[in-house]
């Protein structure tokens, strides 16, 4: 709030935190508005929140994050979660939802083995794009009936939820995949590290990477943003709304189909409760990362920060003497509080905004 | 093999559907578990050997309320004997009852209900006999010294809590393990996901470990697997309850020395004997019947309706390719 | 832009059509505009003027007709495909994203790219910036569109129509909500727009601006072409007499009536951002008018009045008695109606019988013990349409297939059931044809007559000045005037309603 | 002032019962029931419609706070684990030395403790009801399973046990039935026969238009969700009984069954229509299938199969049939009569 914050001082200079809601042009300098959006933003909270989880967890138990297996499970639990939330935000941000991943993952994650045990030369890059493919056709599924049929996501996931996994189960019949049906290079994929980092974390954030890139810098990323912030206008605007839904629940299912296929590597065996109720923790994720459940707003860096903390919460817990039973309230707790905190942001900022408008 | 035994399909019971053979139904604690496909396998075998007509159901999750509604459907269809490995002791009784009261023949086995609701227990191994043996294979393992923890299953399993239960005890009055401190229990529900982040989360929290007794199938493959590929590999023992087909590998590359089990194929072949026998009205379940299963030989019924199939058998490096389930 | 017949005009339209179900929305709409010039398109309310634009734009598909850009006929399904081929529209009702950035809003689904196929933000904020300063105003780019006010809101959208660089260009009203300034700004860059050789489609009520801005003029009706005629050969009232198509008395049988005791009285009502220190008095048998730009806040005070929205401070009383605020229920109990502006979305439930919708508010009232059937809702609401003639063929039919004026019949059934000592009714003939308009306002003279306190708000001048005993003016949120029937000119209430922006600016 | 009358109903009577969504659930439900009848074994034995009844109750029970929920536009995803909840701290008094009734009646309290949580937080602070029960679920599914890891109590006397699964007198109906059937109702005459039920279509079809007549949406809404957590906790109580045992993850997953049997029953996702007749058949035939299918030996994922392929069915076929009709009456509409006056002529400059 000081005056050192300006750059052209005007008369009237009342530079304030709400300055980013004014309706004139912000008088801070470009780096400093970066920096205000970058510490107001719901990802750094979040984040703050992961560092202090991960801080308590290792002051009370040294290997929590400096032993080996304690740094590579703090990266490599995550990855598969943050898939799904990754896949899960795009399909928010459009005000939709896709309760299916769980599923999805399952079909593909036996997918696998399958592929190992029918052809057990069959390199594993074509194992990978096979279950991105399969992800990638159940998403178009999903987002055929949600665009075209005009029908709630909600309601034609949960029916494709029950559809997909009793494919699945009735597939797979009462056959498991067991770790030794599966190469072992494949199973290394989902322990190996390369400088400290493993596999599976990199793959996870690199799709990230590229997904949140995609979001923030390509048109279609944008218009993403436009169709769930309002879907009639974005129907007036003239945006290939189908379009867009579409491949919003294709990169839904395939990034689902890829986390079966690492499911299955990290694990090694396939069982009938493969992913059951994942889909709520990846909804939460999103949520809990700034994803407006309503659409329109959220990042996938958020979501991934949430994937993080709520796995992470659940590793930690132990430590911090709370049996693991408790992950579950936690989990509640925390997703209640993140769209509470919400709420009251947006009441502030709207009281602002209504204050701004007598001055100005 | 003794010839099945045809005229005394009808007797005793209401007369299930098939004209004539016995029917029976074969209800696991869920299916897609390998020990229980392998048990199916022998019960299936059984039966074809006893000429009856054996179908397996089963829940995807290990609930007891899943089994409820299974265990009426069997009552609905009349069949002539159930055999059930329960998910919990006393919650299923109601529905056992009810099957019972419609002339089935409940024979459990793998993890029994109370005594009261069924008519025979095909016990595995008797609690004592496991228990030990596994205390002895883990002993072993890791010289006699330091810290164990155990990996179960679901935490109301009757036969692993029996089984942790006597091994709490033994740890205490046996000299022999004087050394040995038990640090924690923790309950994998028979979840594969969940009994591997079970036995992360016990390295993570007790860095002395010296190792896991897992008594359930699940659990030792799932904390296998963790093992053998983490920091800890050769530095925890892990001893168990486990099929040779899912422990193969471990065993062979060094992570599992050895690991305990029945045959569960046995079991469920003897279990199949058994059912028929009540079917057949050849034995009531009283103490001291007998009846003959097959090539397993002949078996007496003990007290309070069990029977016995024997003593678990060790699987290590040198054994473990002769068998195949 | 391709060189098309030079001598084509830029837009055509011939008989074209357009209907909603049983609601016939355009008849036989025609429109021809040439390049580089300004096109006025007037007509009353539910003239069909937006659906004349919306199915230019590609948002509603003509039933039949003809329609040519640059002389080849086209037939649009989306709105996409009109903007590829050069129309720009800027629709009646704001159609921004709230949650993004007002730069995304005007450059979204174009935006600048840089290398890689990559938003370029700071050239958009540069080129939003640019486009903000052709018109004259400041407005941060990077903030979020949600919060704009109105005014703020159309000007985005006028700057996204802009910068589309287009051929033909179509605002409905997009002066309704701005200041003096502002007009003129706009103004400005429409004259530079068409003498770069584009065509302009304008639509306004307000006459000044038409005869300040366009070169010609179409006057619609019903749904109908009427006639189009050049600027500089009509004149204001011959543009009234076509748009209405009869003497203007007649729509406004204003009858006298005796005023009584005061039943609404406000004072010193406030809402932060909103609307400030309103003092308001409607008396027994007088009609109130409020009258304002759109967005002065007339309907905000309304909304607070009858309390479906909360005020910070001051209050509201009927017949001396006080009204709880933010409670519709005790407004209501206190003898309060309310017909609110948007029919659609307040004042009905579409997807709901004439019988649920007419019984909405008595049907406390006829229940025994807390139940009711549909038999006893059908008993109750069937004489009170009959009162006001809703054109209906059972009690049961939905009033979705309904058109406006029956609707809004049905809406004024709904609250006269009730037999309320005041009426608030916003906007009472928005959207409805020429007779039943003029049914509603001997409705409403009627109802005054009878004894009932009426605080009508309009945007139609005409109507306020026809009906009202008395006008009060808003202006931001603030009452600027209050005008006896006597003083109420045209040009009074114009200048309240937008002195206090002149000042301001 | 002349006043015109109108019939009241546009459509004799038979077809606005017979042609409606909820017959073609019930005639669906009753052939499902007598094709079952004729060529399932054993379907037609004496104790089909008792367990029938029995398995579907936690969900008849629900399904009622649920339909009217979702008649609101909003939807409650934490009933099952207000079931879980209840069911342990049945558990959990019972076993600290209270009878069943004193137990039984904290854990109601309970329930609407957790339906008014999820009901300030929806109606009051104006959060979407997903999110909150997403949230909710974890949350009281969470506390659950924390109060009680994976053990389980057992220990019911069989006096209470009983009542959960003994039936009628000498009829096949289970005892549970009749709290259910008042409930029906209640929830029957609340939602079709009340000003309260009026205001909940209203809410759904149009809560701006609902506040502006007077309607006090959020109080109704809730009630509502009051409504469903004492509902939720009464079933979870049940289920407990009948099971015999009080576990943490008792019920999981029933949500979703609800919510699909609610669906099913022709109740809109998004609010303002349904009805309560159309969501019991929608129960019954859900349980009817699963019953027939487990008695042929079907396993499960057939039927979870067969009930998503109705839910989609069931949401995807009203849009299918509107599209089609949609595109006939545009082919038959007769141009309108052409005006006079257009023409190119005199709109030259
Ligand atoms: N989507 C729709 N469904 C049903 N009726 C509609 C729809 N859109 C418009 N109408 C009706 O069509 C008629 C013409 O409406 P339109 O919006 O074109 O009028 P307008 O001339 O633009 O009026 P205004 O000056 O008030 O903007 C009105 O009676 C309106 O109620
Ligand atoms: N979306 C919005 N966000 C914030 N403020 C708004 C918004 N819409 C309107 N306002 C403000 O609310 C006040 C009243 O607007 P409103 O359009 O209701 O006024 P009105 O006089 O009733 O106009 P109308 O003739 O359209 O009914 C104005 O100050 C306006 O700036
Ligand atoms: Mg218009
Ligand atoms: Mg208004």
């Amino acid at each position: 709030m000081s005056n050192t914050d300006i750059e052209r001082p005007r008369p009237e200079a009342e530079v304030s935190a709400g300055e980013a809601l004014l309706v004139e042009p912000s008088r801070l300098s470009p780096t400093r508005r970066a920096l205000t959006t970058v510490l107001r933003s719901r990802e750094l909270s979040i984040f703050l929140v992961l560092v202090a989880v991960v801080v308590l967890a290792t002051t009370k138990n040294n290997g929590f994050i400096f032993s080996n297996d304690g740094w590579r499970n703090f990266l490599l639990n995550p990855s598969i979660l943050l898939l799904l939330a990754v896949g899960q935000a795009v399909v928010i941000i459009t005000r939709n939802v896709d309760l299916s991943v769980g599923s999805v993952m399952a079909l593909t994650a036996y997918l696998t083995g399958r592929l190992f045990i029918e052809m057990p030369d069959i390199p594993i890059v074509v194992v990978l794009a096979a279950c991105l493919l399969v992800g990638a056709v159940l998403g178009l599924v999903n987002g055929v009936l949600v665009a075209y049929g005009g029908v709630p996501a909600l309601v034609i996931t949960l029916g494709t939820l029950y559809i997909y996994r009793g494919i699945m189960l009735t597939w797979a019949g009462s056959d498991r995949i067991n770790a030794g049906d599966l190469p072992r290079e494949f199973l290394q994929l989902g322990t190996r590290s390369v400088l400290g980092i493993p596999l599976l974390t990199i793959m996870a954030l690199v799709v990230l990477a590229i997904v949140g890139y995609y979001l923030y810098t390509a048109r279609g990323g944008r218009e993403l943003y436009a169709i769930g912030s309002d879907p009639d206008a974005a129907v007036l605007y003239g945006l290939p709304v189908r379009r867009r839904l579409l491949a919003a629940f294709v990169l839904s299912g395939a990034l689902a189909g890829l986390a079966g296929a690492l499911y299955t590597a990290r694990y090694g065996t396939v069982s009938s409760s493969v992913g059951l109720g994942i889909e709520l923790q990846a909804v939460a994720a999103a949520v809990i990362g700034g994803v407006a459940i309503f659409g329109g707003s959220g990042t996938v860096w958020g979501a991934a920060i949430g994937a993080f903390l709520l796995v992470t919460i659940n590793r930690a817990l132990p430590s911090l003497g709370i049996e693991d039973f408790w992950q579950r309230a936690v989990v509640g707790a925390l997703i209640l509080g993140a769209i509470v905190l919400d709420r009251v942001l947006a009441r502030r900022q709207a009281r602002k905004l209504a204050e701004s408008r007598d001055h100005s | 093999a003794c010839g099945s035994d045809d005229d005394g399909g009808d007797s005793g019971s209401s007369g299930g559907d098939g004209g004539g053979s016995l029917s029976m139904t074969m209800l696991p604690k869920n299916l897609g578990n390998p020990y229980f496909d392998t048990s199916t396998a022998g019960a299936k075998e059984a039966a074809d050997d006893l000429g009856a007509e054996l179908e397996e159901v089963g829940p995807e999750t290990a609930s007891p309320d899943a089994q409820v509604s299974y265990i009426n459907t069997v009552a609905q269809q009349g069949k002539d004997a159930l055999i059930l490995s329960a998910n919990d002791p006393e919650a299923l009784c109601d529905a056992i009852d009810e099957a019972r009261s419609a002339d089935v023949k409940v024979v459990t086995f793998d993890a029994d209900t109370n005594p009261e609701c069924r008519d025979l227990f095909v016990n595995q191994a008797t609690a004592e006999g496991i228990a030990s043996k596994q205390l002895e294979l883990i002993s072993e393992q890791i010289g006699g010294e330091g810290e164990i923890a155990i990996l179960s299953a679901a935490a109301n399993a009757t036969n692993q809590n029996a089984w942790i239960d006597m091994m709490e005890k033994e740890l205490a009055d046996n000299p022999d393990y004087a050394d040995i401190e038990l640090v924690d229990t923790v309950y994998g529900d028979d979840d594969d996901q969940k009994s591997f982040d079970q036995t992360e989360a016990l390295l993570q929290n007790h860095p002395d470990l010296k190792g896991i007794i897992s008594p359930t199938t699940v659990g030792i493959a799932a904390a296998a697997r963790y093992l053998s590929d983490s920091s800890s590999k050769g530095k925890v023992a892990l001893t168990g309850l486990g099929t040779p087909n899912q422990m193969r590998e471990y065993v062979e590359n060094g992570t599992v020395e050895s690991f305990a089990l029945w045959n569960p194929s046995d079991l469920g072949a003897l279990a199949t004997y058994a059912a028929a026998a009540l079917a057949n009205g050849d034995i009531s379940g009283e103490e001291g019947d007998s009846f003959e299963a097959g090539d397993l030989g002949e078996f007496t019924v003990d007290a309070d309706g069990v029977v016995l199939l024997g003593e678990p058998f060790t699987f290590n490096a040198d054994n473990i390719g002769d068998f195949d389930f | 832009m391709s060189a098309s017949n030079a001598a084509a005009p830029v837009l055509e339209l011939r008989d074209v059509s357009k209907s909603f179900g049983p609601v016939v929305a355009l008849r036989s709409g025609s429109l021809r505009v040439e390049a580089g010039s300004i096109h006025a398109l007037v007509g009353e309310n539910g003239a069909g003027k937006s659906t004349l634009v919306k199915v230019v734009a590609g948002v509603h598909r003509r039933d039949s007709g003809t329609f040519e850009l640059g002389g080849e006929a086209v037939d649009f399904s989306s709105t996409a495909e009109s903007k590829k081929s050069g129309v720009a529209v800027i629709y009646q009702e704001p159609t921004l994203f709230p949650d993004l950035s007002v730069t995304e809003n005007i450059f979204m689904g174009r935006q600048i790219l840089a290398r890689g196929r990559r938003i370029d933000r700071p050239a958009m904020y540069a080129e939003a910036e640019r486009l903000f300063d052709r018109l004259g105003v400041r407005i941060d780019p990077r903030r979020p569109a949600e919060g704009l006010s109105i005014a703020d809101q159309q000007i985005i959208e006028i700057a996204k129509a802009i910068s589309l660089d287009a051929r033909l260009l179509v605002m409905d009203e997009p002066t309704a909500a701005l200041s003096g300034v502002e007009v003129d700004r706009l103004f400005a860059v429409a004259r530079s727009l068409r003498d770069e050789g584009r065509a302009l489609v304008f639509i306004s009520h307000r006459f000044d601006e038409v005869f300040d801005l366009a070169d010609t003029v179409t006057v619609m009706r019903d749904g109908s072409y009427i006639d189009t005629l050049t600027i500089a050969d009509t004149t204001p009232s011959e543009l009234v007499s076509l748009m209405v198509g009869r003497e203007v008395d007649e729509l406004f049988p204003k009858v006298a009536a005796e005023i009584g005791e005061p039943v609404l009285q406000v004072r010193g009502l406030n809402r932060a951002g909103v609307f400030h220190d309103i003092d308001l008095e409607v008396r027994a048998g007088e009609i109130v008018g409020l009258a304002g730009l759109v967005g002065a806040g007339r309907s905000e005070v309304a909304r607070a009045v009858f309390g479906v929205d909360a005020y910070d401070s001051g209050s509201v009383s009927v017949s001396g008695k006080p009204v709880k605020g933010n409670d519709p229920r005790s407004a209501i109990r206190a003898g309060m109606a309310f017909i609110p502006e948007d029919r659609r979305k307040q004042g009905l439930v579409v997807d709901s019988s004439v019988t649920r919708n007419v019984a909405g508010v008595i049907r406390r009232r006829i229940a025994k013990a807390g139940l009711l059937t549909t038999s006893m809702e059908n008993r109750a609401a069937g004489p009170w349409a009959g009162r006001l003639e809703v054109k209906t063929s059972a009690l049961d039919m939905n009033a979705a297939t309904m058109s406006g004026g029956n609707q809004q019949k049905v809406v004024i059934a709904k609250w006269l059931a009730t037999d309320p000592k005041l009426l608030i009714i916003d906007e009472p003939t928005r959207g409805i044809d020429v007779g039943t308009k003029a049914e509603v306002h001997r409705l409403l003279s009627e109802l005054a007559g009878q004894g009932l306190a009426i605080l009508m708000i309009s945007s139609e001048l005409p109507e306020v000045l026809g009906m009202a005993d008395r006008v009060v003016v808003l202006c931001e949120g603030r009452v600027t005037a209050e005008l006896d029937r006597a003083d109420a000119t045209p040009e009074a209430v114009m200048h309240a309603a937008t002195h206090h922006l002149e000042d301001v600016r | 002032m002349s006043t015109r009358t109108y019939a009241d109903y546009s459509a004799p009577l038979w077809k606005r019962w017979l042609l409606t969504r909820e017959m073609a659930v019930i005639a669906l439900t009753v052939a499902v029931f007598v094709y079952a009848t004729i060529n399932v074994d054993n379907f037609d034995g004496p104790l089909t419609v008792k367990f029938l009844l029995q398995d579907i109750a936690p969900i008849l029970l629900i399904a009622l706070p649920m339909t009217l929920i979702i008649i609101t536009g909003e939807i409650d995803l934490s009933v099952a684990s207000i079931m879980g909840l209840s069911s342990v701290l049945l558990g959990v008094f019972h076993d600290s030395g209270m009878s069943i009734p004193t137990a039984a009646v904290l854990a109601l309290l309970a329930g609407l403790a957790c339906g008014a949580l999820n009901g300030f937080l929806i109606a009051y602070v104006g959060l979407p009801s997903l999110a909150v029960t997403i949230g909710t679920l974890a949350l009281f599914r969470g506390i659950a399973v924390g109060l009680l890891g994976t053990t389980a109590i057992t220990d019911f006397t069989d006096k209470w046990s009983d009542l959960a699964t003994n039936t009628i007198g000498e009829s096949r109906i289970p005892l549970v039935m009749i709290p259910f059937a008042v409930l029906t109702v209640v929830f029957v005459v609340l939602l079709h026969f009340s000003t309260f039920g009026r205001g909940i279509y209203e809410i759904g079809l149009n809560d701006e238009a609902a506040h502006f007549t007077g309607v006090n949406v959020a109080r109704t809404k809730l009630v509502l969700f009051v409504l469903s957590g004492v509902v939720s906790a009464f079933a979870g109580i049940y289920f407990t009984l009948r099971y015999g045992s009080a576990r943490g993850d008792n019920a999981t997953g029933y949500e979703l069954q609800v919510i699909a049997a609610v669906l099913l029953g022709g109740v809109s996702i998004f609010g303002g229509r349904g009805r309560l007749h159309g969501v019991l058949a929608g129960v019954v035939l859900i349980g009817v299938i699963s019953s027939a299918l487990r008695l042929e030996s079907v396993t499960v994922n057939v039927t979870n199969i067969i009930v998503g392929l109705l839910l989609v069915a069931s949401v995807i076929l009203p849009s299918v049939l509107a599209w089609t009709s949609s595109r006939l009456p545009r082919k038959a509409a007769t141009p309108p009569e052409s005006r006079p006056t257009p023409s190119a002529a005199s709109a030259g400059v």
